[in-house]
């Protein structure tokens, strides 16, 4: 095993965790850099959290500030719930690079800039007058300027490589460079270089010589006094990989395909951040999974739901605006009380919005967006790994009450990533399916009586022949019907059989006291940075308790008499108020709202701030 | 569609694909004769009523599932190709109709439609086009004539209309064909050859709104006018007209002229010969463009038909393919897949 | 002036109010006999209230119960707020009319019957074994056989018409008969006639004959003992004529228009009951109207939108299934901040429902339906002729405030008609309009200071060239903007300009003490049925008192404050509870919903009921 | 078109109509060359700047308004012709031209361009075709090629591609040519000629996306291989081709054929001629097949162009005409129509 231990002696401090930001231009390949140093971290035994912050431009002009692509990783030895609020290191290959991260780093953080990349047309492109390197506007961090691209190109000197090439090689310099500042395993990324570049052994030893010179760099220049040393955390035993959400979502999806005995069917229509989910299982048809890339939003649910009718698990995945255009197709669902699962990641908006930013402003549109009475249950994901149970979990309240379940997700969680446990296929719970076959008596619209739910009988089962629409329906027959009693009675069943969906359901968990000052009420991705300030906030002494929802119509049953144990309720939302809403709706409780829609996630340190407040006041 | 052949004796007739709902369209309603002739030619499919699935959009049309005694499905205004797309992909081994109206498939129906035929996935598709909207009691459809009076257009509609047989080409349809619906036998003939075609089969069906549009099509169905306004398509056969067959179809470079052929100056070996299957879609396209021509006799029959993939039964392929080569699914494998890592 | 007095001394006996429902078959021309009834009504200087009850089939087979066809008219020498609970009379051609209506006529009512509509064919087909009116099942009613087709046939032997001819007439003579036992004018309908049939004067003749047969048969015969009176109601001076909301809704939108010079412009697709406002409006090109109909809702709100950004008042109107598919482009218009007004005149759902019913249950999807933070002015008219009010207010607040507002009517009252007071064109106020015209310092996203409004600067204006779009804006300059902070300030400024609107609407008044036991909210179409239940509960001496909002998003300032004066506060809706979900979560007031989702109005008795039922408990 | 003339002595030259935001297209993609051509001919189409609006949808080529110094409107995803038909029909005065991509208008907003077509409503459409999703990076779109594969079809697409030309004939579109981000004169005589039509006009422009379908076209605009594999329609001229122009097309039925015009056996005179106005569109469509036949040459240039009366002119005129016919509208003749009564 490569050995990356320093031969001179340098002083080793150890840290709890650190947070590394990467960052470049669209085409320095920091999503790799960062890739890869989370694989490593990982394996070192660290938990670790990360996020990839991609332009909103597909390829902008190199050096210009909204070209640049970034990636955050924060990792350490205790449990880590968010990919940090501050960096405590950013890499930056360019002079943009800087200036858009810099105000994320924290006072006294270190920079590593590529001292080629700070040319006179970066500088201007950056908004740069004079070089912020030499100016002294940079004096309260640690700036270490290392010539990467240089290093690199001496390092590779005699490959007789083209300099376009020896250029793109300069990111596995840096990443040799944090390799040896914090300690990491090399190895792992030496095996990726070698399978990736198989076929090219030049680049192999280009790549794999371009990362051991910025190991060496390190240990060797006088420049770097410390190491850091983060121990691995303490982590229950198990296989691990790292996931990022969408990831998972597809994950969760082929799970509970296979777990039903169900062929899989995905109708979707591209949009960011959804479109991953479409990519991932799409490479999956050895799952029985079909995946359709339809004309549209509309023609993408309809297509699942003619799946459904058809005896498939259908799914759908989208954004925001592409969740608007299938509002009128889930109500055809809702009439015809069939399962299907929308998935909507969603984004910052209205409208287009902030495509490429996060935002958690979709809840009423799919508790409330639809005409007329159209309830559906909804749920939401609270991190990378937990759309894997999130997406499991959706589809089975789908088929088991025979109803669209929409799943809430987001860009923050859908393109960050964090450690996932792997579970064993065979630990997982089968979702038992029994299609109508019985021709005696069959009612279409006969019920459940436990979850109201009615028959799933599919085309080719001889003697069901039998039609189903969405005009209203008579109770069991499914004729049409435009009785008055009977409409009643049939928007009740839809209602009711959502709300008994509860009964299915665990309890929400507190985590803190039962009782107290403060509880804070989450959902969706706010998970990590609530997690983390209220963990600070308890460690300070403060009686704060925390409960995620991730069921959030209908809402667990213990929900509202954990409520009503706390003399103040928070809710932090990352849009303008909406699951605080429906709980003073619902609950009568005078939920306080923090909002946040900067197409950003929250900073555990805001929470932290906003929680002093209301306990000071 | 081997898989979905009736396999009992048994063979159907018309009253077994008769449903128990009262039909609720208007008394001398043109869907009457589409649904009867529907029921009578059904039997002759050859497949079995578990097997088949009727789906349709909003409209009087679209009431057409619940009156079939098959497997149906009464969607959203404008959504039935995509629905039946969806299923067809789920379920290839079914038979899957769609009943629509031309407000439903071609206003806002429009995209999906086009998208089916593109794809020439392997859905019968039947237009119950009356010029109009039905149900929402009479405003002019994207096939009503231009300058068309109605509740939304009283001083003439200034829309001009889509020649569905036309754009159907345009959009790569596989199987075009257009019918009366006061003409059972061509009728029932015509969804016939749609039921043995294997990709997008749509068809035409001119269909006589007697409340809102009544007599839109009289000129082509009824007896002492159609015999010179229509003109049966027939493979292999020359364009032959008229209450004497004494009028023919001849191309002039591309445009078709009328000529006769019982005053010697040409016969039927100078006529247009239709050939459903041509190597392009020039020919029928021509014959599509006859349509609203006033000098020219309507056609009647299969436009065009033609072989392509299709794409239900290529997506099929390819999971059976990846099936076959890759581990047919195993969880553990998946979840493992990439750089894993263990803690002890 | 034709002469409608008895020449024979029969009873007259005065009512305050008459509800009378009409029923046939769809070829019975009920519709136009109601119409009729109505008018001579008003002239005879009642108010009244009137809904049509139309079949869900286009034609149905004639005696099917499906195919019945009612009117009903309310009318009396006091104020009228409902079509009525119950008939008193119940006009029915045939068994299925009779079948259909017979639950809804009160007990001792009276019923007249078209003899020979009861034929034995008829009566099957409407599910009787035996002849109703024949077998004492009636005898809770006064039951009266008239021989409707047979006399009128008799008024017309000599007329050498055909018999199809012939028995369509006889609905008025029906019409004769009630004009003759409600002692209204038959002048009016004459009049009528005349102008219908002026190309056919043997049709004038047979239908003038048919009317005055009835009118006659009442004086003559020995069956009828006892005339009604019903005294002209006390209602404000002024020129009335009787309208439906759909219509009022049409003027209302073409007198915004022309107070504020702009052109109108509707973008819609027929749905109904939305589809007469379409009809209404493409007649009117003389008032510089321009009416699309699109190829679907969503190209219809966009071609709106278009017109809007190029200086025309860009309306579009809808049903429920429609109004969700027009979500996304709602976003866009919250987005570009243009003028809009979206009507929603809302039926029965889920899905497509009961197409021809009644509802209230979009007031979620229109103010929550939307992918993320777009919030939008939201109003509801509370009766037919109250359309015409809120058309223009949507229509000067969309103007004022550069706005998407939506507009919410239903079925109930967008079919429903009422007398209305016609105002008089120069005492309205007009709609300031000022296009920006200035190139020096233009700012597309610069913004007035009191109602945050951005300029309206159209195409064509030299100099102002300039984009603008649905990603997110730069504050002032509208360019496409991704930071955080402008994001914020964004939809803090989208949010606040809807709450100004707050300050540009009138309070709510209250009817009633401004204190007490019971406060009932309601909203929409239900303000009939709830006026009249408060008022008899009044008449009752219960403390009662009741708001009706108008104004949905945002509130009028004074509600809450109102809410809070009130033990009990009940919002009676047709949906499951949606108002009354707002209210709780905005005013933590513990609102009691009172809900009917059965596609039929409240009956004012069913409120009393319930108000009884809260005062008691 | 009249009313929007350059009234200003002034000429504008391309910089006019640069407006001040940064183009943020990657460097190299082929949208760049599209907004420059187009720069340069806006002063040749003789309108006032104040009086061009650029409607878009979304996609990296819905971008190209920002960069126009008209008016501009970047609107939703696929609903740009409908919001460019709201705005015409509002205002006839202005000229309105609509930018869109593969997937904007022929995926998601198939339906509303079908629509414009037919309607012949008075837009320029200009499709920016680089037979994928760019600005969601790289899937598959209804212009790529049968098995392509992409991030969201590894196993190759089993979606046949629209043949645009054939489908805006189909939908009765008047104006339909086709030309070439890298042919920078003929690009600019196409957008000129379409600035010039009154109704809709339909230009494809074939693009290079040089991130994620890089040199999709190169065959087409490349020296050395361009000229075997390009014919330009002129009108009124034989389709003649070939690096030497030694090569036509010639009609064998329907059915085109390429033929030496150099060794004798045929001339110019055999060859097919072009005619942009034919009296139908019947030889556009033949055209519009030779596309993607790997035999023949694509076609570039104006494939028909043809009168009708457009959909906001008639609009106008109706308006014009019952303003001019019944009184203009007086608000208290609106209110008491009909039946009125009076209370003291
Ligand atoms: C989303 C939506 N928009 C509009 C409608 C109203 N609608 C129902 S059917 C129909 C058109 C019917 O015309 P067509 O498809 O020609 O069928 P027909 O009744 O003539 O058979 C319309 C506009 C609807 N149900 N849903
Ligand atoms: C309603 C909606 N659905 C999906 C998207 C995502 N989306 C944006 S652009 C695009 C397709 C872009 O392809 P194309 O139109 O060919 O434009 P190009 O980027 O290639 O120029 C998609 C699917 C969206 N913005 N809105
Ligand atoms: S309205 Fe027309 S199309 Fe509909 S059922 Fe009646 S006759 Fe048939
Ligand atoms: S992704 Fe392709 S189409 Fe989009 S800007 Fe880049 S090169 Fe051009
Ligand atoms: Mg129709
Ligand atoms: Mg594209």
């Amino acid at each position: 095993m490569e050995n990356n231990k320093s031969t001179k002696q340098k002083k080793t401090e150890t840290l709890d965790e650190v947070v590394i930001h990467f960052a470049g231009d669209s085409g320095d390949g920091m999503q790799l850099t960062g890739t890869q140093f989370t694989t490593s971290s990982a394996i070192a035994g660290n938990d670790l959290n990360t996020f990839p912050d991609f332009p909103a431009e597909i390829r902008a002009p190199a050096g210009t500030t909204y070209g640049v692509s970034g990636f955050q990783i924060h990792f350490g030895s205790r449990k880590i719930h968010t990919p940090g609020d501050r960096s405590d290191v950013l890499v930056a290959m360019n002079p943009a690079a800087l200036r858009v991260n810099l105000k994320h780093l924290r006072d006294g953080g270190i920079i590593i800039a590529n001292n080629q990349g700070f040319t006179p047309k970066n500088l201007k492109l950056a908004g740069y007058e004079k070089n912020p390197l030499e100016d002294g506007s940079l004096s309260n961090y640690q700036v270490y300027r290392v010539d990467v691209s240089k290093l690199t190109a001496n390092a590779l000197e005699d490959l007789n490589l083209g300099s376009k090439v020896v250029e793109r090689c300069k990111n596995f310099f840096a990443l040799g460079l944090m390799y040896w500042m914090y300690d990491r395993p090399v190895e792992p990324t030496i095996n990726w270089i070698k399978d990736k570049f198989k076929s090219k052994p030049e680049l192999i030893e280009a790549n794999t010589r371009a990362l051991k010179a910025g190991l060496h760099y390190g240990d060797i220049t006088e420049i770097f006094t410390t190491r850091y040393e983060v121990k691995p955390a303490k982590l229950e035993p198990g296989t691990y990989r790292n996931i990022t959400g969408n990831a998972a979502l597809a994950l969760g999806f082929i799970t509970a395909a296979k777990k039903s005995e169900l062929e899989l069917y995905l109708g979707a229509y591209p949009i960011t951040p959804a479109s991953d989910v479409l990519h991932e299982l799409s490479q999956y048809k050895n799952f029985n999974v079909k995946t359709f890339q339809a004309e549209d939003e509309i023609a993408a649910i309809t297509a699942a739901i003619g799946a459904s009718y058809g005896g498939s698990l259908g799914i759908t995945a989208t954004s925001g605006p592409g969740m608007a255009l299938k509002m009128e197709a889930i109500g055809l669902a809702v009439m015809m009380e069939l399962p299907l699962v929308i998935a909507d990641i969603q984004r910052g908006g209205p409208s287009t919005g902030l495509p490429t930013k996060t935002e958690q402003a979709d809840l009423f549109q799919a508790i409330f967006g639809r005409n007329s009475e159209a309830p559906v249950c909804v749920l939401a994901a609270a991190t990378p790994s937990d759309c894997f149970n999130i997406a499991y979990e959706a589809s089975r309240i789908a088929i088991k009450y025979m109803t669209p379940v929409i799943l809430l997700s987001d860009g923050y969680i859908a393109n960050g990533s964090e450690p996932w446990r792997i579970p064993k296929a065979k630990d997982l719970d089968t979702i038992p399916v029994k299609f109508h076959t019985d021709p005696e008596n069959f009612m279409p619209y006969s019920r459940d009586e436990k979850t109201l739910a009615r028959p799933w009988a599919i085309p080719g089962t001889p003697g069901l022949e039998h039609r189903i629409g969405g005009l209203e329906k008579q109770d069991l027959t499914g004729n049409v019907n435009y009785e008055p009693e009977n409409h009643q009675k049939m928007v009740n069943y839809r209602a009711e059989k959502i709300e008994r969906i509860a009964d299915d359901i665990p309890d929400v968990e507190i985590s803190g006291e039962r009782e107290g000052d403060l509880l804070i009420v989450g959902w969706g991705s706010t998970y990590g940075s609530i997690t983390s300030a209220v963990e600070r906030s308890r460690a300070k002494g403060k009686s704060v308790s925390q409960i995620h929802l991730r069921h959030l119509n209908p809402f667990p049953k213990n929900l509202g008499e954990i409520l009503y144990n706390f003399k103040k309720v928070l809710v932090p939302e990352l849009n303008m108020g909406q699951l605080s809403t429906i709980l003073r709706s619902k609950y009568l409780v005078p939920a306080i709202s923090y909002n946040k829609v900067q197409g950003l996630p929250f900073k555990a340190e805001e929470l932290e701030n906003k929680i002093d407040e209301l306990l000071r006041g | 569609m081997a898989d979905t052949a009736v396999k009992e004796q048994k063979k159907y007739t018309a009253k077994d694909f008769q449903s128990d709902q009262d039909v609720r369209w208007c008394p001398g309603c043109g869907d009457y004769s589409i649904l009867a002739q529907t029921q009578r030619v059904f039997p002759d499919i050859g497949v079995n009523k578990k097997d088949i699935v009727w789906v349709s959009g909003i409209g009087c049309s679209s009431r057409f599932p619940y009156y079939m005694d098959t497997y149906g499905l009464h969607g959203i205004h404008g959504r039935a190709p995509a629905i039946a797309s969806g299923l067809k992909m789920a379920r290839p081994d079914l038979s899957v109709w769609v009943a629509t109206g031309d407000g439903d498939l071609l206003s806002i129906g429009g995209n999906h439609f086009i998208h089916a035929c593109r794809r020439n996935i392997d859905l019968k598709i039947v237009l119950f086009n009356n010029q109009i909207y039905g149900l929402t009691k009479g405003q002019y459809s994207p096939t009503s004539e231009f300058g068309k009076i109605t509740k939304s257009s009283p001083h003439g509609s200034v829309d001009h209309p889509f020649n569905p047989v036309a754009l159907a080409l345009g959009a790569e349809c596989t199987f075009v064909a257009r019918t009366l619906d006061r003409d059972p036998k061509h009728l029932q003939s015509i969804i016939k050859a749609a039921g043995e075609h294997t990709g997008t089969a749509f068809i035409e069906v001119y269909q006589n709104c007697n409340v809102f549009n009544d007599g839109a099509f009289f000129h082509l169905t009824e007896k002492g006018q159609k015999e010179d306004n229509v003109v049966a398509l027939e493979h292999g056969k020359p364009l032959v007209f008229g209450a004497n067959q004494d009028k023919g179809v001849r191309l002039d470079g591309f445009t078709p002229k009328i000529v006769s052929i019982d005053n010697g100056e040409y016969s039927k070996d100078d006529l247009f010969v239709h050939d459903e299957n041509a190597d392009n879609d020039v020919l029928a396209y021509i014959l599509s463009r006859m349509t609203y021509d006033p000098e020219l006799p309507t056609p009647i029959g299969v436009f065009r038909k033609t072989q392509k993939t299709t794409y239900d039964s290529e997506m099929q392929n390819q999971v059976n393919k990846a099936r076959e080569k890759r581990s047919d699914g195993d969880l553990d494998e998946l979840f493992n897949k990439g750089e894993t890592w263990v803690v002890e």
